[in-house]
């Protein structure tokens, strides 16, 4: 369709450069035609000047003096060069024709996008209806974990705060990790999160506050690509330019097989790379989609934009799940996919994920606080 | 004669050229506001603390005699870009050695207290200038604005804007190098 | 256009204020009107091309309200002015003093003037001399009732 | 794939105007009638192209298409209709493309309304044009692409700034560049001339429909932006002489200067270089108002983002399409035979001072905008020229142009009867001084300046009457006979009557909202009443009301007067959350007499913010709507003269009727 108009247009294009062929010879209006002309209109219109009494005989007699020996002057001027005008030159007007469109394919074909459709912004009620849903869900889980006696399952707040996170509005995303940064629970990821809504809550900043979050995440855990990647960013912005380098670039180093997060550190490496002179890394090319949202998928959402952070949100569910088909063994990601469900209200496959948790809680011991928590959603939900 | 007259209009055309060619260098930026200070002894001033802080007030009297030159900075917690600036200005201290000195410039001191909680203290003294009529002594024409006084209170360096970046902070550290505002035998 | 400048000054300053206000102006209104006066000729700093009259950034509140403190001190109005300037140097003057480096911008149009009397009467002095009426030859005088009777037709209406 | 239509027929406009720029020259050196008869088609093909891509980006615009970056940058999907399509032309790229449109609108213009122009000559102006085209295009589509694509597009858009959300700005741009961009086809013309090595009145007959139709909508625009200014911006100004006013300002005194002096070169054959030279630098001022807009050169209040690549890339076509003809000028010019004589009293004389205080205006103007850059790069000291100097230094040379305006329609062509014309102002003379001593009288106060600019204005207004009344021989014959001979008048000559008096009543317009406003700021809680020219004005309170995109705090004021209501004003401070920024929107009740002007805004103290109060503003522009109905007097006047039968005389058609010396009918 889209290159059907193209050709249309060319030939359009091709038609008006040739048009000059299908006209008539001889119908070329020369200067000895056209100056006359106007001097003559010139002419009438002393007279009626004088008509209307504006000027005086004396001076009509004048101006008229000078228009004639202007017109005599055009019409010598004229003759000298008259009768030269030539038709040639046809082919010339062919090759143009050849030419012209070429130009313009040549310049589109590099520079423009034709398989980018439009999207008119009626057209896409779907995807805004899915941030508007995400959007209340979040209101919902809050709503849900601040009215709850106990303080509301970490889980939750950790959702919270990443779906506030990916919605852009770090300030709350701060209060939900806070929550969960404060009790015996927090784990690494936690606090790494917790670094990056800091940071991003002061535009893209990694002050104080958020490297306290990092040390204690890298304390946690000390392989937490996130929390490596932004205390590398501190640096960064520390004007430690080799420092920073070197933190992301060892770290990259300790891994032996492709993961996701890879990427974005790459990126943040040949950054730093281009700023102080140092040289890029490359990565091997790897699958291109892991499942589960890692920590790196994490710090590349803090470079995404609106949009992109929504379709995020959408996916981190079913990416959850889908995840959870291939490792069936994860007891927290059941129980994080579980509290999704819970809140998304589709208490089945809530109940149905819990169920699953309850079963690899068997291997737990008994004094394992996840036990009784799965329990009481499972009475919660009626399962 | 007439055919100098008929060039005239190029040639005028050629020299309006020549300034346009040099305007748009990517250096200069026309907004920027020169001082008046540059070389001048630096406005008197006295100012309170901040309520709320124990870092004590900051007047000229602050700025004379010290032995090496010392950095006034003018800071708000409003202010965005000063957030950036703050940890750049933070490192200067911790690890070069400079000496700090903060104007809180209009700033409300409950947010200005909770600001240098969260982003941490290096100034030695902070006047709070709620008034901003320190800041027109200063002729301020934003914040965040740093200046290097010499210690006889005179003017050496004037940056407007926050000092970010690696061209601003190369600008910077050339200036309090230049300056002597450094001690000797500091890191870098 | 002027207003995208106040956005910008919005942001760097923090409270949003506007042009003269009420609370900042003198009882005397002749000190009042001088007051006005000179603010329209000082440059708010951060609003480009904009007097600090109707400047809505702080820092122009706070030098019209230093301009007035100033005129109740005493000051006249160009001591008020240099005031301002002490501190903000002649960028803040939006009309520019007569000095060495101005002296081309304020006597470029006096110049100009000039050029055009020069030229003018130059011109006037080199055409007035009366054109002698030479009327055309019979034979050219045919050749152009001719053409003007073939153009005849042209705008007939 | 629409945008994609749109930025693939911008590419073949580019290759078309590059057919364009070649052929049709080559064409009129060699004499060969095809190549130059390509140029009409291609001119508009060019035209066909360019507005499919603005159609296209438009109708991004319009469906709020946010894989097109521009309009993700400029639009929002909330925003009224009206202002999606006006946010086509609201950025940096889609002003440029509505700007090349109506560079290729002019040259389509001429090639399919210029056929009383000789073949060479059309096709030399039509190559000249083609040759803007392509700077502009590839200048566009290297550098500024409205077509560039985002995929994955974003949900929404970042809105356009909510200050041109505004009937007045969404006009003012479209209205400006047809005035500025129309110079171009007029410098085409000169730029053909001095190739051809010709000028005559000819010619200037073949330029004038475009520089009025360019003069009229320049005119237009700068009236509607400064009409904007006033209503919009909250303290009833209507010029500030900023930076971007004055690039648009000084094409329309030099535009201005060359209708008038292509007057001279169209009847008495003279002027001609002057005449070239006035085209080259009318448009060359207008490409200086794109480059100092678009390049960030001056501080100024512009919406365009700044890019030195651009700024570079602008400054190559200034300088190519500038610095070229300008060298061609000084080449050719003097080669151009001198005109027919005139006496130091004539019509020729009286146009050429007014050339020449317009043309000593416009380097004021140039030389103070500029001079801070100048003697930034000289000395490195920054400097102000605000409105101060550009009072200072324009307004004695308008009140002198003033005068010159009354006297010139007066003045006959060659040589003018000094006696005769003593005789015929010395009426009006004396009127404008009893005009202006009745206003000293009346008025009782005010600057000085302002009564000189009364008796300039009075001057004017009187004078032009008279010479028309001198025209139509009213009260010399009987009203039908009068009547009779305004009926025969050529409409240029209406038309200069009618702008000159707009002058006069702009005069007017300026004089009393400068010299005679009145102004009361105060806090005002519900119930404050204020007074100010004879109004009585209530504030009732503010309330806070939702617009489809704006939050307002609406104050409502009533207005009495005698104890009479006069009207309700409700003036309004908005907040647009999605793009962060404030409007001022006044309200004014507008009368011939004066406009009561009120805006509303938060006090800047907290302390009297919280106790509930309002700062209220209110101004009494007298006369200020004349500032407004003089400009559309000039527009009007304008479009009479562009509709003169005789700017269209066709070609010769080879008479077959005897001649006759009868006077056509009219």
């Amino acid at each position: 369709m889209i290159w059907g108009i193209f050709v249309l247009l060319t030939l359009v294009a091709i038609g008006i450069v040739l048009y000059p062929l299908l006209l008539s010879k001889s119908n070329t209006l020369t200067r000895g035609d056209a100056v006359p002309a106007i001097l003559a209109d010139q002419m009438r219109e002393i007279q009626r000047d004088m008509d209307r009494g504006l000027i005086s005989e004396q001076e009509a007699q004048a101006a008229r003096l000078e228009i004639k020996k202007r017109i005599l002057a055009t019409t010598r001027n004229s003759e000298e060069k008259a009768g030269s005008s030539r038709n040639g030159g046809r082919v010339t007007l062919v090759v143009a024709a050849v030419l012209a469109p070429v130009i313009a394919a040549g310049y589109y074909l590099t520079m423009g996008s034709p398989e980018v459709p439009s999207m008119a912004f009626a057209a896409r009620a779907e995807e805004r209806a899915q941030t508007d849903e995400v959007t209340a869900l979040a209101i919902q889980l809050r709503e849900r974990l601040v009215s709850d006696p106990t303080g509301g399952p970490s889980e939750g707040w950790m959702l919270l705060g990443q779906t506030y996170q990916r919605m852009g509005r770090a300030a709350d995303a701060v209060e939900a990790f806070e929550v969960v940064a404060e009790r015996e629970d927090a784990t690494s990821a936690t606090f790494s999160m917790l670094a990056e809504a800091v940071a991003v809550a002061n535009d893209g900043v990694v002050i104080p506050r958020a490297k306290l979050a990092i040390d204690r995440a890298l304390d946690l855990d000390p392989s937490n690509p996130a929390a490596t990647y932004f205390e590398s960013l501190y640096y960064f912005q520390q004007e430690e330019t080799r420092k920073a380098y070197d933190l992301l670039v060892s770290r990259l180093n300790q891994e032996e097989a492709y993961v996701p997060w890879m990427e974005t550190y790459a990126a943040q490496i040949n950054r730093i790379a281009a700023a102080a002179d140092l040289p890029v890394v490359n990565l091997p090319s790897g699958p291109t989609s892991q499942p589960g949202p890692s920590a790196a998928d994490v710090a590349a959402a803090s470079e995404m934009n609106d949009a992109d952070r929504a379709e995020f949100i959408r996916s981190m569910v079913s990416r959850l799940a889908e995840r959870l088909e291939d490792e069936p063994d994860d007891l927290d990601g059941w129980m994080r996919l579980a509290n999704a469900y819970t809140v998304l209200q589709e208490p089945d496959r809530a109940v149905e994920a819990y169920r699953k948790a309850e079963a690899l809680l068997e291997q737990q011991p008994a004094s394992d606080p996840r036990r009784a928590a799965v329990r009481a959603a499972l009475e919660r939900l009626g399962g | 004669m007439k055919r100098l007259i008929a060039g005239l209009p190029f040639i005028a055309a050629v020299i309006f050229g020549v300034f346009f060619l040099w305007g748009l260098n990517p250096d200069r930026d026309p907004n920027e506001i020169p001082s008046v200070l540059i070389s001048q002894p630096a406005p008197a001033f006295d100012l309170d603390p901040v309520p709320g802080l124990e870092t004590p007030g900051l007047a000229r009297s602050d700025l004379v005699g010290n032995e090496r030159p010392v950095v006034v900075n003018v800071f708000a917690s409003w202010c965005v870009p000063c957030r950036a600036e703050h940890a750049v200005l933070t490192r200067f201290v911790e690890r070069e050695g400079m000496r700090l000195f903060g104007i809180n410039y209009k700033d409300k001191p409950e947010d200005a207290v909770k600001w240098l909680n969260d982003l941490g203290n290096p100034y030695e003294r902070i006047g709070s200038d709620l008034s901003g009529r320190t800041g027109i002594e200063w002729g301020l024409s934003g914040v965040p604005e740093t200046f290097i006084v010499d210690g006889d209170g005179t003017v050496l360096f004037r940056y407007v804007g926050p000092v970010v970046g690696p061209d601003a902070v190369e600008r910077f550290t050339q200036a309090l190098k230049q300056a002597g505002a450094l001690p000797k035998g500091a890191a870098s | 256009m002027r207003q995208l400048i106040f956005a910008f000054c919005i942001g760097l300053f923090p409270f949003a204020a506007n042009a003269v206000e009420p609370d900042e102006m003198l009882t005397d209104p002749v000190l009042e009107q001088r007051a006005r006066e000179i603010s329209k000729d000082l440059r708010c700093v951060v609003c480009q091309n904009q007097d600090i009259d109707s400047s809505n950034a702080g820092v122009a509140r706070d030098l019209r309200l230093l301009v007035r403190e100033r005129l109740v001190v005493g000051d006249s109005d160009a001591e008020v002015i240099e005031y301002i300037r002490a501190r903000y140097g002649d960028y803040v003057l939006l009309k520019p003093p007569l000095e060495p480096a101005t002296y081309a911008l304020w006597f470029a149009p006096i110049a100009f003037v000039l050029i055009g009397v020069f030229v003018g009467g130059g011109l006037l002095m080199s055409r007035r001399k009366q054109e002698a009426f030479e009327d055309l030859g019979s034979e050219d005088e045919n050749t152009v009732s001719e053409i003007l009777r073939q153009n005849e037709a042209g705008d007939a209406s | 794939m629409v945008p994609e239509i749109g930025h693939f027929a911008l590419a073949l406009a580019l290759a078309l105007a590059l057919v364009q720029s070649v052929l049709p020259i080559a064409g009129a050196s060699r004499r060969n009638a095809v190549w130059m008869k390509s140029a009409q088609a291609t001119a508009i093909g060019q035209v066909l192209f360019v507005a499919i891509a603005f159609a296209a980006l438009m109708q991004a615009f319009i469906v709020s298409d946010f894989t097109v970056r521009n309009v993700v940058e400029n639009s929002h999907s909330l925003k009224p209709m009206l202002y999606k399509v006006a946010g086509t032309w609201g950025s940096h790229e889609g002003s440029l493309l509505l700007w090349i449109l109506i560079l290729a609108v002019f040259g389509a213009g001429v090639a399919w309304f210029g056929s009383n122009i000789p073949a060479e000559t059309k096709a030399r102006t039509l190559s000249v044009q083609a040759w803007i085209s392509v700077g502009f295009l590839s200048f566009l589509l290297l550098t500024s692409n409205p077509f560039e694509r985002v995929f994955p597009p974003p949900l929404d858009g970042n809105d356009l700034n909510p200050l041109l959300q505004d009937m007045g700005l969404a006009m003012h741009p479209p209205l400006l560049y047809f005035g500025y961009v129309g110079f171009s086809i007029v410098f085409s013309f000169a730029v053909a001339a001095l190739l051809e090595g010709r000028v005559d009145p000819a010619w200037a007959r073949w330029v004038r429909p475009w520089t009025l139709a360019a003069w009229v909508s320049l005119t237009a625009g700068i009236a509607l932006g400064s009409w904007w200014a006033y209503y919009e911006l909250g303290w009833g100004g209507w010029w500030f002489w900023d930076p971007v006013e004055n690039v648009s300002f000084m094409p329309w005194l030099l535009g201005t200067a060359l209708l008038h002096s292509a007057i001279v070169t169209e009847k008495r054959d003279a002027f001609k270089s002057w005449t070239i030279l006035l085209a080259i630098l009318t448009f060359s001022l207008s490409l200086l108002g794109t480059f100092i807009v678009r390049s960030g050169l001056l501080t100024s209040v512009h919406a365009f983002a700044v890019d030195p690549e651009r700024g570079l890339y602008i400054l190559g076509l200034l300088a190519v399409s500038i610095g070229g003809s300008l060298a061609l000028y000084a080449w050719r010019a003097p080669e151009m035979e001198p005109g027919g004589l005139f006496r130091p009293i004539s019509r020729e004389a009286g146009l050429l001072v007014n050339n020449l205080i317009l043309a000593a205006a416009t380097g004021t103007v140039l030389f103070g905008t500029l001079y801070p850059l100048i003697l930034e790069a000289i000395t490195g000291d920054k400097i102000s020229v605000g409105p101060p100097f550009f009072n200072a230094a324009f307004i004695p040379m308008m009140l002198a142009l003033v005068v010159f305006m009354g006297l010139g329609p007066f003045l006959s062509w060659k040589r003018a009867d000094i006696a005769g014309l003593l005789d015929r102002i010395r009426f009006v003379v004396v009127l404008a001084f009893i005009a202006a001593l009745a206003a000293w009288y009346l008025l009782n106060g005010g600057p000085i300046m302002a009564y000189l600019a009364i008796l300039g204005a009075a001057w004017l207004l009187f004078a032009t009457l008279r010479e028309w009344a001198l025209r139509i021989r009213l009260f010399e014959v009987p009203l039908a006979e009068s009547a009779r001979r305004a009926r025969n008048l050529p409409r240029a000559s209406h038309g200069m009557t009618l702008a000159h008096a707009g002058v006069a009543v702009l005069m007017m317009g300026m004089i009393g909202s400068t010299g005679w406003k009145s102004e009361e700021i105060v806090f005002a809680a519900p119930g404050t009443e204020v007074t100010i020219a004879g109004f009585d004005i209530t504030f009732e309170g503010a309330t806070q009301v939702q617009g489809p995109n704006y939050i307002a705090d609406r104050g409502t004021l009533v207005v009495r007067r005698d104890g009479e209501l006069v009207t309700t004003l409700f003036p309004e401070r908005r907040y647009y959350p999605v793009a962060e920024s404030q409007t001022t929107e006044s309200a004014i009740r507008s009368t011939l007499a004066g406009d009561l002007y009120t805006s509303i805004a938060t006090p800047a103290s907290d302390q009297v913010n919280n106790a509930g109060a309002w700062t209220l503003r209110i101004l009494y522009e007298p006369l200020v709507n004349l500032i407004w109905i003089g400009s559309i007097l000039l527009v009007i006047g304008g479009c009479l003269s562009l509709s003169d039968r005789r700017l269209r005389v066709g070609a010769p058609r080879r008479a077959k009727q005897p001649a006759s010396d009868a006077v056509p009918a009219e």
